[in-house]
C-alpha cells in the first residue's frame, strides 16, 4: 500500500520539478490567475483523455475523438442557432442551450457506440476504425458546416466555457467531474475492472465468461461521449464552432494518457496518471509562452521536456 | 511591467505552418523592435482554441498590446474581447473579425475583392470560354471561401467557362501538384487552373512541367509569395493577387507604437489593397 | 451427471474429437487419458463452452445443454482450470479470483473488502501464503496454478474440470489439491481430472477414460485396470521408465558457482538467494530439487546472464572465471536454458515450430535458409515425437505438451555444453517422458553436462547423478544418486 | 503453401474491387499514364510505409516519419543551395546534389538511430519517444527553413521525382527497390526473422540471445533512413523544400501498414500487405479525384471505403 502511494507521488515529480523551474525563470507563473488559466485550458484535453484513458488501457485506440469533438461542437452550435428545419413539411424545430448541449452527448456517444459496434463486430483493428471515423466525422463536419464556422450563440450559452461557480471557473468543474466520474468508474466498479481485464488479457478475461464486446462498445460510447464534451467547452469558450476544431487533438489526449504511465499495450495506468500527464502538457504550454520562448524553439524544448518528463517517471519507478 | 523594462508587445499568428504568415509575423516583430518595443510571436495553429490559450497566456504574462492575425471572424471575438476586458488593445492584421468595437482598429487585406480582380483577369486571359479547375484551401478554412466566393462571384457570370473540378489542395504545395497531376488525367483539355494561394499555384505549376503543359494552361495564385512573382515575370504563370503582409505588418506596428505613446483615436477598418499582378507590372514588385 | 455424447470437433484441416462418448459420474473423480495432442483439453473446452461449433450433445443430469457462450457453461454450474493459465497478469490475485464473479452492490459498486476476505479463506484452503493484493505477475507459475485453483473453486460449481492442475506443483501441494478433491467429492462435485502423472491418477481416480487420436479407446473403473494396461491403450505399446543406471565416472569439474547472492527485485536490502556454492562436472546430471519458492529458477536465471545487476558472486567455466549480462554471452558460452513457463518466456507463439527452433541458433549476419531450417526442425519433431501436421505450424495451435517439446528441441538445437531444464516434462505424456529421459540420459553419456530443475521426486532420482536440496534461497543439502530417498529430500526441502 | 497464396490474393480482393469500381465510373482510371501517375503519387508513402512495417511489425510505432522526413528535406535543399557557410572562419562547403542527398539519409538515418536509443536506453514507449522527436524535428525544420521553403535547387535534382527511366518513372524504380529490400530483409534475413520474433514475444527473443537493443535501434535506424529517402523524393518533385512536408505523413504510413493485415501488436504481417495498402490509399486519393467528388464528400467517402477495404480484407481471411 505504502509503495503504490510512493510510485504515485513519484509520477509527480516530473510535473514538480517542471513547475519549479518555470516558476524560478517567470514570477508570473506562480498566480493565482494564471494557474486558473492552466486548469481552464487543460480542461478540453482532460476530457479528451478521460475517455482515451479507458480505451487505452483496455488496449485500444481512438484515433477519432478530435473530429468527434468537432461533429458534436457543430450539431451543438447549429442546433441551437439555428434549430432543425425541414421546409418541405414546414417544420422548424427550435432548440435551447440545453436541448443543443444534450443532443451533442448523444451524437458524440453515438458515434464513439458507432466505433466500438464497428471493431467488435468485424473484429477490425481498432486504429483502422476509429482512423476511418477521424475521416468521417471531419468530413460530417465539413458536410454540416459548408467548411464555415457557426458563430453567436449567446451569451446563456458562454458560460460553461467563460464563467465562474464559487471562484472556479465552470470548465474547472466540469472537468474536475469527469476525472472523479472516471476515477470511480476504474476503481470501483465491475466495469471499471472488466477494462483492465480485457486490457490485461483478453483471452483470458473471455475464458472468464466477461462479455467482451458489450464492454468494448460502452468504453468507445464513453470515448465518443467524453469528446462531445470537449467539444461543448470549445465551442462556448468561443461562442463558436469551428469545423476544424478538435484537429489532432488525438495525439495530444494520447500523449496525457501515456505520459501519466498508461501502458498502450493495455491493462496498467491510472487515471490520476492521466490527469499529471495532461497537467504536464498544461504547464507546459502555459510555461513556454510566459518564457517567452520563440515558436520554433517550443516545439524543440516541448519535445524535450515530454521525453525528459517520462525519463524522470520512469527511473523514479525503478 | 515596471517602468525600466521595455513595454512589450505580443504578435499573435494564426499559423506558422505557411511562409505568408511567417513573412507577416516576422515583419509586424521586426518593425515592432525597431520601434524600440519588445516583440514576440505567438503561433495558433489555425486553431481557434488554441488561440484562446495564447490570449489568457499573454494577459497572464503582462503584455501591453497585441497584433493579432486571428484565426476566425467570429470565433476569435471572444478573445480579443478578453484582451481588451484586461485592458489590452488589439490590432486585427489580415483577417477581419465580425464585431467593430471589439479591436481597437483592424488593418485589413480584402480577399474577397482581391479575387473579383483575379476572376476578371481570368476571365480576361480566357477569353471568355474554356475549361477549368479550380484548386481550393483547407475545406474548413475561411479565407478559402472568402476567395472562392470572390473569384466565382465574376467568372460564374460568363458560361463559356466550366468549371470541370473544383478539389482541394489544403494550402499545401505538394498536394496541390498531386491533385492537379489526378485532374489533369480527368481533363487534359483545361485551359487554366485557378488556385486558392501561391503555394498551390506553384505545385500547381509544378504539376504541368511535368506533363509538359506548363505553356498551355493558365495557372493564376494568391499571395504574392515571391517565387509566385518571378514565375509571372517569366510568363510561367499568368496573374497573383499581391497582398501586402509587410504593409499591414508595418501599419499595425505603427500603430502599436502610437498606442503606447498615447494615441487613443484609431479608424475601425484601413483597408490594404490586394494589388492584382500579371507580368504587365510584375517588375515593379 | 455429466454426458458427452457422440462429440465431433475439427480445426481447419484437422478432425481432433471423432464421435467421441465420455460418462462422467457425481461424487466421483473421473480421469481422462491420453497422449500429447490426443484431443484432451479440446474436449474439455467443448464442454464449456469455448468452443462452439462441434456436433453432438452435452447433456447434464439429463437435461440437453446448448451452450452459446462460456457464461451459459458457468451458469449451468461447470466450472474449469484451463490447462493453460488464463490470468490476468496485471492485476492482483483478489481481482483474478473473482474476475467475471465479482461482489458488487448495485450500480455494479464492487464490495472490495469482503472479495478481499473471502480471497484470504480461498488462499488458505489452497495452502498459498500470499497477500491477496499481490499482482499475478509476480508470483511463479506454480503458485499462479495455485491461484487457477481456488478460482475454480470460488465458483462452487457442481461439476469441475481441471486440466492437468498439477504439472506445475510440487508434492506437497498436489497433497493439499487432493485433499480438496476428497472434500469436493463428499459433498457430491463431479470431478473431471486431466494428468499425465499415472502415480497421482491411482491415488485419486475413481474413473477413466483413454482417449486416442480423438477417439475413446477405453473407459472402466480405475481399481479394475494396471498402469501398464493403461500406458498400452494410451500408447498402443508398453513403456517403462528404468530406474539411473549406472552412475556418471568422476570428471573435471565444467561449471564452478561459488558465493552466489540474489538481491529482491524490490527490496533492496533483501536476498533471494543466499551464498550458493556448487560444482557440476562434464557428463553429470545435476538435480536440483526443492519445494515452491525455493528459489531454484531464479539461481537458473542467475547462471544464464537474465539478472546481473542484481547478482553477485562467482561463475567460471573450465576454471575461467566469467560473467553474463545477458543470455546472449551465457548462449556464446555453452549454456542453454528450457524455461519453466513456456508461453512467456520460451515460444513466439505467433511463429511456426521449425522458426521456434531455429531461432537460438541463427546469426544476425547470415540469411536465411528455410529448407535448412525445415530439415533441423523434422529431424526434432522426429526425435521428440511432437505431434503437429507439419513444421509449419504454428506454435499456438499446438497442444500444450507439444509446445514444451518445441522448447527442448530449441535449445537442444544450440548443442550446449550445460543443458538447464527446469521443469523439463511439464505436461508431457508418459511415452514422450520416457523419451526424453533417454535423450538426457544420451546427451550427459556423451560428455554433455545437465542441470534439471524438478519438482517431481520419481524425476530427479530416476535421472540425476547428483541432487542438492534447495529451501528458502539456500542449498540446504547434498546427495548423490544412490543414496538419495524421497523423505530426505523432502526434509531438507522444507 | 497453398493456403498461403490463396490469403495473400484474398487481400487484393479489396483493392481490385475498388479499381472495378472505379474504372466502371471513370474511363479515365484504367488509362497507362493514370496508372504511372497513382504510382508516382504512392512512392512517397510506400517508402515511409516500408520503415514503418518494420517498426510495427516490431510492436513498435515510430510518429516522427513525417518531421524526419521534413528535416531531411530541408537539409537536402539548403545543402544543395547554399551549402554550409562559417564566415567566422570563412569557411564554405559547398555540395552537389549527390552531397545534399547523402547527407540527407545521414542525417534522417540518424533521426531514427536516436530514436531507437532513446526507445531501448531509457525503455521508453516508442509512442512517447518518437513523438517528442516529431516535435523536435519539426522544430528543428522551421529553425533551419526560419518557415520559408527553399527552392530552385536546379534540373538535375529534378530528374529524381520527375524523370523516367526505361519507360518507368524515377520515384517508382526508387519504391520498388525499396519494397524488394525490405521483403528481402523480412523474408531472407536473420535480421528478419529476429524483428518477426521480436515482435512476436520479446522476452522470449530475449532469452533465446537475440540482442534486442541493437535490433530495434537498426529498425528505428531504417525507419528514419526510409523517412530521408522519401523527403528526397517530395523535395525533388517539387524542387522545392517545404517546412511543413510530411505533416501527419505518419498516420498514412500507420494506415497503410494496418489495411495491408499488419498487426499493430507486432510479429504478424508482411511487406507486400503494405504495399497494397498504400496502394489501396493512392488509388482511393486518385480515384475520388477523378470522379471530381466534392472536397467535402471525399473524407466521408474515403473514411468508408477504407473501412469497407479492412472488412473485406477481415472476411475473406476467415
Ligand atoms: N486452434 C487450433 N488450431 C489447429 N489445431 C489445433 C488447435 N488447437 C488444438 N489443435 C490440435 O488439436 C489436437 C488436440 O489438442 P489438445 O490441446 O486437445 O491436446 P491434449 O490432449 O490436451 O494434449 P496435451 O496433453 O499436450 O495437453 C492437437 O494435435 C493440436 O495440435
Ligand atoms: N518478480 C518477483 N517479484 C517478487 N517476488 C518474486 C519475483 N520473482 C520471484 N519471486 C519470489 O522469489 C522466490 C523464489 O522463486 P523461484 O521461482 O525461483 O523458486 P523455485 O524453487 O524455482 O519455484 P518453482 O518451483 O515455482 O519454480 C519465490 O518466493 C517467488 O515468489
Ligand atoms: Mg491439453
Ligand atoms: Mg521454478
Amino acid at each position: 500500500m505504502n509503495k503504490e502511494i510512493l510510485k504515485k507521488t513519484q509520477s509527480l515529480i516530473a510535473l514538480l520539478i517542471l513547475c519549479l523551474m518555470i516558476s524560478l525563470l517567470s514570477d508570473k507563473f506562480l498566480t493565482t490567475n494564471n494557474l486558473w488559466n492552466v486548469l481552464r485550458q487543460i480542461s478540453v484535453n482532460v476530457c479528451i483523455s478521460m475517455g482515451m484513458t479507458l480505451v487505452v488501457l483496455m488496449a485500444g485506440i481512438d484515433l477519432s475523438v478530435g473530429s468527434i469533438l468537432a461533429f458534436s461542437s457543430a450539431i451543438c452550435a447549429g442546433l441551437i442557432s439555428h434549430g432543425i428545419a425541414i421546409p418541405a413539411f414546414d417544420i422548424y424545430i427550435g432548440f435551447t442551450v440545453l436541448g443543443g448541449i444534450m443532443a451533442a452527448i448523444t451524437v458524440g456517444t453515438g458515434l464513439g457506440l458507432f466505433n466500438g459496434w464497428v471493431i467488435t463486430k468485424f473484429d477490425l483493428p481498432p486504429f483502422v476504425a476509429t482512423l476511418a471515423m477521424l475521416t468521417i466525422a471531419r468530413g460530417g463536419v465539413m458536410l454540416y458546416t459548408q467548411g464555415i464556422p457557426i458563430s453567436n450563440l449567446g451569451s446563456g450559452f458562454e458560460f460553461i466555457g467563460s464563467g465562474w461557480i464559487l471562484g472556479i471557473p465552470v470548465p474547472v468543474w466540469i472537468s474536475v467531474i469527469m476525472v472523479l466520474a472516471m476515477v470511480f468508474i476504474t476503481k470501483k466498479t465491475v466495469f471499471g475492472r472488466y477494462i483492465y481485464a480485457i486490457g490485461g488479457n483478453e483471452k483470458a478475461s473471455f475464458l472468464s465468461g466477461i462479455s467482451i464486446h458489450k464492454v468494448k462498445i460502452a468504453v468507445y460510447g464513453i470515448a465518443g461521449m467524453m469528446a462531445a464534451v470537449a467539444g461543448i467547452l470549445v465551442t462556448s469558450r468561443l461562442n463558436s464552432a469551428q469545423p476544424n476544431a478538435g484537429l489532432s487533438y488525438e495525439l495530444d489526449a494520447i500523449a496525457a494518457v501515456v505520459i501519466g504511465g498508461t501502458s498502450l499495450s493495455g491493462g496498467v495506468g491510472t487515471v490520476s496518471g492521466t490527469v499529471i500527464g495532461a497537467v504536464i502538457i498544461g504547464v507546459l504550454n502555459n510555461g513556454l509562452v510566459l518564457l517567452n520562448v520563440s515558436p520554433f524553439w517550443q516545439q524543440v524544448v516541448k519535445g524535450l521536456v515530454i521525453l525528459l518528463a517520462v525519463i524522470i517517471d520512469k527511473r523514479s519507478k525503478r | 511591467g515596471t517602468k525600466s523594462e521595455k513595454q512589450k508587445v505580443a504578435v499573435v499568428i494564426s499559423t506558422l505552418n505557411n511562409p505568408w504568415f511567417v513573412v507577416m509575423a516576422e515583419s509586424a516583430a521586426a518593425s515592432v523592435e525597431q520601434l524600440g518595443y519588445e516583440a514576440k510571436i505567438f503561433d495558433s495553429q489555425n486553431n481557434s482554441a488554441l488561440e484562446s490559450d495564447n490570449f489568457e497566456n499573454l494577459i497572464a504574462s503582462g503584455y501591453d498590446v497585441i497584433l493579432f492575425n486571428p484565426t476566425d471572424a467570429d470565433g476569435s471575438i471572444s478573445n480579443i474581447l478578453k484582451a481588451k476586458s484586461a485592458g489590452i488593445p488589439v490590432f486585427c492584421m489580415d483577417r477581419e473579425v465580425n464585431s467593430d468595437d471589439a479591436a481597437t482598429s483592424q488593418i485589413l487585406s480584402d480577399n474577397y475583392s482581391g479575387c473579383v480582380e483575379l476572376g476578371v483577369e481570368f476571365v480576361k486571359a480566357l477569353n471568355e470560354k474554356g475549361k477549368y479547375a479550380e484548386i481550393i484551401g483547407l475545406v474548413g478554412d475561411n479565407n478559402t471561401w472568402a476567395r472562392s466566393g470572390g473569384f466565382h462571384s465574376v467568372v460564374d457570370k460568363f458560361p463559356g467557362l466550366q468549371m470541370v473540378s473544383q478539389q482541394s489542395g489544403d494550402f499545401d504545395r505538394n498536394k496541390a501538384m498531386e491533385v492537379l497531376e489526378t485532374v489533369l488525367q480527368a481533363h487534359p483539355d483545361i485551359a487554366a487552373v485557378f488556385c486558392g494561394n501561391d503555394a498551390m499555384a506553384l505545385g500547381a505549376y509544378q504539376a504541368l512541367q511535368g506533363v509538359g503543359k506548363a505553356d498551355k494552361v493558365k495557372v493564376f495564385g494568391f499571395d504574392g509569395a515571391d517565387e509566385v512573382v518571378d514565375k509571372i515575370k517569366e510568363g510561367k504563370i499568368v496573374a497573383t493577387g499581391m497582398q501586402f503582409p509587410k504593409v499591414m505588418a508595418q501599419t499595425a506596428a505603427q500603430f502599436a507604437a502610437d498606442y503606447l505613446r498615447g494615441r487613443r483615436e484609431f479608424p475601425q477598418r484601413v483597408p490594404v489593397e490586394v494589388e492584382l499582378i500579371t507580368a504587365a507590372n510584375a517588375k515593379e514588385y | 451427471m455429466l454426458e458427452a455424447i457422440n462429440i465431433s470437433k475439427s480445426f481447419p484441416g484437422v478432425k481432433v474429437l471423432d464421435k467421441v462418448n465420455f460418462l462422467f459420474y457425481p461424487g466421483k473423480v473421473n480421469a481422462i487419458l491420453g497422449e500429447n495432442g490426443a484431443g484432451k483439453s479440446t474436449l474439455l473446452k467443448v464442454l464449456t463452452g469455448v468452443y462452439c461449433d462441434f456436433e453432438g450433445q452435452i447433456r447434464l443430469h439429463g437435461e440437453n445443454m446448448q451452450f452459446k457462450h462460456i457464461k451459459d457453461a458457468q451458469h449451468a454450474g461447470i466450472a474449469i482450470i484451463h490447462q493453460e493459465l488464463n490470468l490476468i497478469p496485471s492485476l492482483s490475485i483478489t481481482e483474478n479470483l473473482f474476475l467475471g464473479r465479482e461482489l458488487h452492490h448495485s450500480l455494479g459498486v464492487l464490495r472490495t473488502s469482503e472479495m478481499e476476505s473471502v480471497a484470504r479463506s480461498l488462499l488458505r484452503r489452497v495452502q498459498l501464503e500470499k497477500d491477496p493484493s499481490t499482482l499475478v505477475k509476480n508470483l511463479k507459475v506454480g503458485e499462479q496454478q495455485l491461484i487457477e485453483i481456488a478460482k475454480a473453486l470460488l465458483a462452487n460449481a457442481g461439476v469441475i474440470l481441471m486440466d492437468e492442475p498439477t504439472s506445475a506443483l510440487s508434492d506437497s501441494e498436489i497433497d493439499n489439491l487432493h485433499r480438496i478433491i476428497q472434500e469436493l467429492k463428499t459433498e457430491g462435485k463431479t470431478i473431471v481430472y486431466i494428468s499425465h502423472k499415472m502415480e497421482e491418477l491411482f491415488r485419486i481416480a475413481d474413473y477413466y477414460t483413454v482417449l486416442r487420436d480423438g477417439i475413446t479407446v477405453e473407459a472402466g473403473e480405475m481399481k479394475a485396470v494396471s498402469e501398464a494396461h493403461l500406458i498400452r491403450k494410451m500408447v498402443g505399446r508398453e513403456v517403462v521408465i528404468r530406474p539411473k543406471g549406472q552412475k556418471c565416472k568422476e570428471s573435471s569439474t565444467i561449471l564452478k558457482v561459488a558465493n552466489l547472492h540474489l538481491q529482491h527485485p524490490l527490496v533492496k536490502a533483501k536476498n533471494v538467494l543466499h551464498d550458493i556454492s556448487f560444482e557440476l562436472k562434464r557428463g553429470e546430471i545435476l538435480g536440483f530439487f526443492g519445494l515452491m519458492g525455493a528459489g531454484r529458477t531464479e539461481l537458473m536465471e542467475c547462471l544464464f546472464g537474465m539478472v546481473p545487476d542484481r547478482m553477485s558472486g562467482m561463475l567460471a567455466i573450465d576454471g575461467k572465471p566469467c560473467q553474463f549480462n545477458s543470455p546472449k554471452d551465457a548462449i556464446s558460452q555453452g549454456l542453454a536454458f528450457a524455461t519453466e513457463d513456456r508461453k512467456m518466456e520460451g515460444l513466439v507463439l505467433g511463429m511456426d515450430i521449425s522458426s521456434n527452433i531455429s531461432l537460438t541458433t541463427l546469426k544476425v549476419t547470415e540469411l536465411l535458409n528455410t529448407d535448412q531450417e525445415r530439415q533441423f526442425a523434422q529431424d526434432y519433431i522426429r526425435q521428440l515425437a511432437i505431434k503437429t501436421p507439419s513444421e509449419d505450424q504454428f506454435c499456438n495451435n499446438l497442444s500444450g505438451g507439444n509446445q514444451q517439446k518445441v522448447v527442448l528441441a530449441k535449445w537442444l538445437a544450440t548443442k550446449p555444453q550445460i543443458l538447464i531444464l527446469d521443469e523439463p516434462t511439464r505436461g508431457i505424456d508418459i511415452n514422450a517422458k520416457s523419451e526424453i529421459y533417454e535423450l538426457i540420459q544420451r546427451l550427459a553419456n556423451s560428455g554433455k553436462s545437465i542441470i534439471l530443475v524438478s519438482s517431481e521426486i520419481p524425476e530427479i532420482l530416476a535421472l540425476s547423478d547428483r541432487i542438492l536440496v534447495m529451501a528458502e534461497g539456500r542449498i540446504t543439502a547434498e546427495f548423490s544418486a544412490g543414496e538419495a530417498r524421497e523423505d530426505d529430500l523432502l526434509k531438507y526441502a522444507i
